[in-house]
């Protein structure tokens, strides 16, 4: 009988892998999960604390998957603080998921912080199908960068670059993400772009692609309650992020009024970025 | 925007058929089939969405005098067969963000949805909404899982009488009082909605349950206790919609476990003059409402029945 | 009628492992599983074959003074997804005829079941059964669909004292009482079964639900209206068994929509101190009472547990 | 998705045939029940009236099948005087069914009424396997015999006999159905008997047989109300009709105390036949 993704599995963490001082990659066995698409998500259930979107990660092992936390509320510090052997209830995966067209032959990559997660799942992607694929990882400083030798790994088999940027600059170019996407679209030009990371980068991601007009792919965050598209607290204008996202294309994102004007807080209240 | 008001329009002018026409407590909608409170309910770009998919009508989230944050998550959860146990703890903007988001709603039919601990919270709230663009109001007396508000209420009839009466003295649009499973006999409750002037009785509401991680032991709802909606409480939907329309006067929108136009039409049987639909949307998404009018139509077709009033009620024949 | 004997009494030395069993309310069972009331329950010879698929004991069919010929089928109804709708009308054959029947019981472990609409109705059948080989009785106070039995004295907290004072004035047998969704708060129905000497508490009973059939329009039950049981109600069952071993001390019997040992395990994690099983019996017959005690076995061993006791109520830790 | 034939499926009725002045037999469209199995039954809603358990009956037309009534109680009388075009629920089919040894080459049929009903579409099933057939019909006289031509329709590709008795001796053999089963036994043997129809005809044909020590498979009947198993209203011993049943083997037989000999009523009280 088929697995009803929307019911509860209860998962054991079979590895946990530090990524920086306040960031932990954990590892779990489940068959589902592994096959997520590249910007699918995962509701994750911290037993007696909270539940949390999570976009899943790249594992190496089979039948596995891996998220990806910072610490920062009470949720993520519950599940940054989890040890192996522990239990998770995990439903999922949902949500839309990153497309390679057929003709694409050289991408870029723009990802910021854990909004790298999908990015690294997108580039174990492309070394697949071999698409020559620059990756942009945007950090604050050198200890916040992570994923760079993960990334490196992913993209083995396939021609790859990939560029950090620290905005206090003592790590790779000085600068945010957007700052090295300008330099590498002066020398050369991609079939898409992919993204994902704090809001306001991924507009101004946007807005650059824009005016190289080149086809971008977003991958979107909102306050998540159901994730399966009946509570709408995801929404941003018409869509449901949980459900008709995580990814949007620049010809939904142009409509959007409120991409990276506002978010709807908990009480569904506009809050300005 | 301009182009979603053309769209609207257009779509307006393209209804001929009014086999599924309805005029329930004085709204005139082109179809039965409303969304229930708390789903998708609280931004009006998702309203013109859900019109463009032949909504009926539109029943907001339950909106408070204050913002409300609701529960840390899980808020909701998935459970076998169709049904939902969910305890958002009636977040919402508050009644002035939210008067504003629909502030500019073209044409799309809304019922807000009102929520309060005591009588006197409902007169600010329809100050900022009778003015507005919307059909009328629908009264959660029965929220199953938040202390002094909705159930609480609900479970005495005083209380009702007192709320259903204040919020009638302060408009002239219908009210609706949306009742569930609590501690007092349900009757007494729809009884008492009625004489206080109450236009119609949405039924029923979510029914309090649990569930509970068998691995880790801990109930999964971070309030733990929730309410049960979807598939498993349609049969009692039913009969409490059922027992309502042959005891009390008031016209009665049916909710609870509505899948397919055949559960409409059960509703409907049970006398039902409207539903709503809710769990359904997890499920297929906004093309419910279309499908079950689909359904509703072709099951009119084949019975000889030239518009949904005839079903409703059938049952009380027998 | 020996053999059968001999083979019962073989069953019963081959038990040595005693993690399942377990004591409630003075009443030692090899397991938790018990039959719940109104399923398979009023012949001896059922009760044997019971005994020999393992179950821990045997709720008979509610037990009237007089014989009750029931409704007219259809009294039970398949719904979708391991539900059923049933209004059997509290047939029984009658006190008189019913301790005739178990006369003989060899050492299959009843539990009588008693219905009435007065506390005046136990005592003479008290008296029939009192000496009879059995564990004790679960007075019915929550049938949803019998004018004047059941659910009309679980209504009434005097009722229910009056009721249980008495039962418990003519026996020293264990008296569990089962209670279900009324139009009352549960947990003062439950509270004052305890203050009236009560034993243990059974929950939940089927909920008051109908359905109807689209094509005639005719609600299908000969009664319209009966009792919703299975997977539907679990959430529910769940909830209320979690309530009342929250705030009553008396132990607690699960019930409703129990298919799996893992359903089980969420009961007794929520408060139960032992489990009844019904409607899966209509998907596996009587191999369920084994296989649900198997489950629960190896849970134990994973988890490393050397007594059912140990998981009663850890929910409530959370 | 397969169906579940424990949810009410509303028919409507095709055809009505006479079978005699308080018999019919009601032709309907069902894939499932067109499937059913001799012996097994279908429990039948008359909306609005009564719920009956009714042996599936052959039909001449493709995914359907009948049922042949009785007019006797309200449901039955509601039933016989339903016209083509109307409603009927019907859940099932339910219960065991006749088992046919691969080394079964003649086999003799007693009916009485319409516990002709299975026999008839045993018979069906014989006539494929070219087993010979002798098939005793029992009725109280002439006008009380259905069947006959029926029976004589379905045994048409194989060897087969009829013989009908009537107590009042006006057409066939004088006597009931065991005395012509008697008289048959006399000079022929059989490798089975089946039966089905009053319960003493039934118990009297077991005794019969284990006198010639023959095999025997009996369908017998009680009040039912699941019809799934779960209400045991049709028990006997410790045997429920609906489920391990309706069909029972001589073994069974003779450990039931009860066959032949009593019954229970709806309240479940033992009833003397």
């Amino acid at each position: 009988m088929p697995i009803n993704i929307n019911i509860l599995r209860s998962v054991f963490i079979e590895r946990v892998q530090n990524e920086t001082a306040s960031v932990k990659t954990i590892l779990f066995k489940d068959k589902v999960s592994s096959k997520a698409e590249p910007g699918q998500f995962l509701m994750v259930w911290i037993p007696g604390v909270e539940e949390l979107p999570m976009s899943v990660m790249v594992a190496d092992k089979e039948h596995s998957a891996a998220i990806t936390i910072r610490r920062k509320g009470i949720g993520s510090t519950a599940l940054f603080n989890k040890r192996i052997g522990e239990m998770l209830g995990i439903r999922g995966p949902y949500g839309n998921n990153f497309k390679i067209a057929p003709s694409a032959r050289t991408v870029l990559l723009v990802g910021g912080g854990t909004g790298l997660v999908p990015l690294i799942r997108l580039a174990a992607k492309l070394n697949e199908t071999r698409i020559c694929c620059t990756l942009i990882i945007g950090a604050s400083s050198k200890r916040e960068v992570f994923f760079e030798n993960t990334a490196d790994a992913v993209l083995s088999d396939t021609k790859h670059k990939i560029i950090v940027s620290t905005e206090n600059g003592d790590y790779g170019i000085k600068g945010n993400a957007t700052d090295a996407m300008t330099q590498v679209l002066k020398q050369e030009t991609f079939d898409t772009v992919y993204t994902c990371g704090p809001e306001l980068m991924m507009k101004k991601v946007l807005d650059i692609a824009s005016a190289y007009s080149l086809p971008i792919q977003a991958s979107l965050e909102r306050h998540m309650k159901c994730g399966i598209g009946i509570c709408a607290s995801c929404c941003i204008e018409d869509k449901l992020v949980c459900k008709d996202g995580t990814v949007f294309c620049e010809k939904q994102l142009s409509k959007m009024n409120e991409f990276g004007i506002f978010y709807r807080d908990k009480t569904g209240r506009k809050i300005v970025y | 925007m301009l182009e979603m008001y053309k769209r609207l329009r257009g779509k307006r002018q393209r209804e001929h058929d009014r086999t599924l026409s309805i005029n329930i407590a004085g709204m005139e909608l082109r179809n039965p089939t409303m969304l229930a409170s708390g789903f998708l309910g609280i931004s009006q770009a998702i309203f013109n969405r859900l019109y463009n998919a032949d909504v009926g009508a539109i029943v907001s989230k339950s909106i408070s005098s204050k913002p409300i944050e609701g529960y840390r998550n899980p808020t909701v959860v998935c459970l076998e067969g169709g049904s939902y146990l969910n305890a958002v703890g009636l977040a919402n903007p508050g009644a002035d963000v939210f008067s504003r988001e629909i502030a500019s709603n073209p044409y799309v039919p809304i019922i807000v949805s009102l929520v309060g601990s005591s009588h006197d919270d409902f007169p600010p709230m329809i100050n900022k909404f009778d003015d507005l663009n919307i059909l009328g109001y629908e009264i959660n007396l029965s929220c199953p899982h938040v202390a002094k508000m909705g159930m609480e209420v609900g479970d005495d009839p005083d209380m009702v009488t007192k709320v259903v009466k204040t919020v009638k003295s302060h408009t002239l649009k219908p009210v609706v009082v949306k009742v569930g499973l609590g501690n007092v006999d349900l009757l007494d409750i729809a009884r008492a909605a009625n004489d206080a002037g109450a236009n119609a009785i949405t039924a029923i509401n979510t029914i309090r349950a649990m569930t509970i991680n068998i691995e880790s032991g801990i109930p999964v709802l971070s309030n733990k206790i929730g309410g049960l909606s979807g598939k498993s409480v349609k049969p009692v939907a039913i009969r409490c919609v059922y027992e309502i329309s042959k005891n009390v006067a008031l016209p009665v929108i049916g909710c609870g476990g509505i899948f397919s136009w055949e559960d409409a039409v059960e509703f409907m049987l049970a006398g039902a003059s409207a539903i709503q639909l809710g769990s359904v949307i997890g499920y297929e998404g906004f093309g419910a409402f279309q499908r079950i009018c689909l359904g509703l139509k072709r099951y009119l077709d084949r019975k000889g029945m030239k518009n949904l009033t005839e079903l409703v009620g059938l049952a009380h024949k027998y």
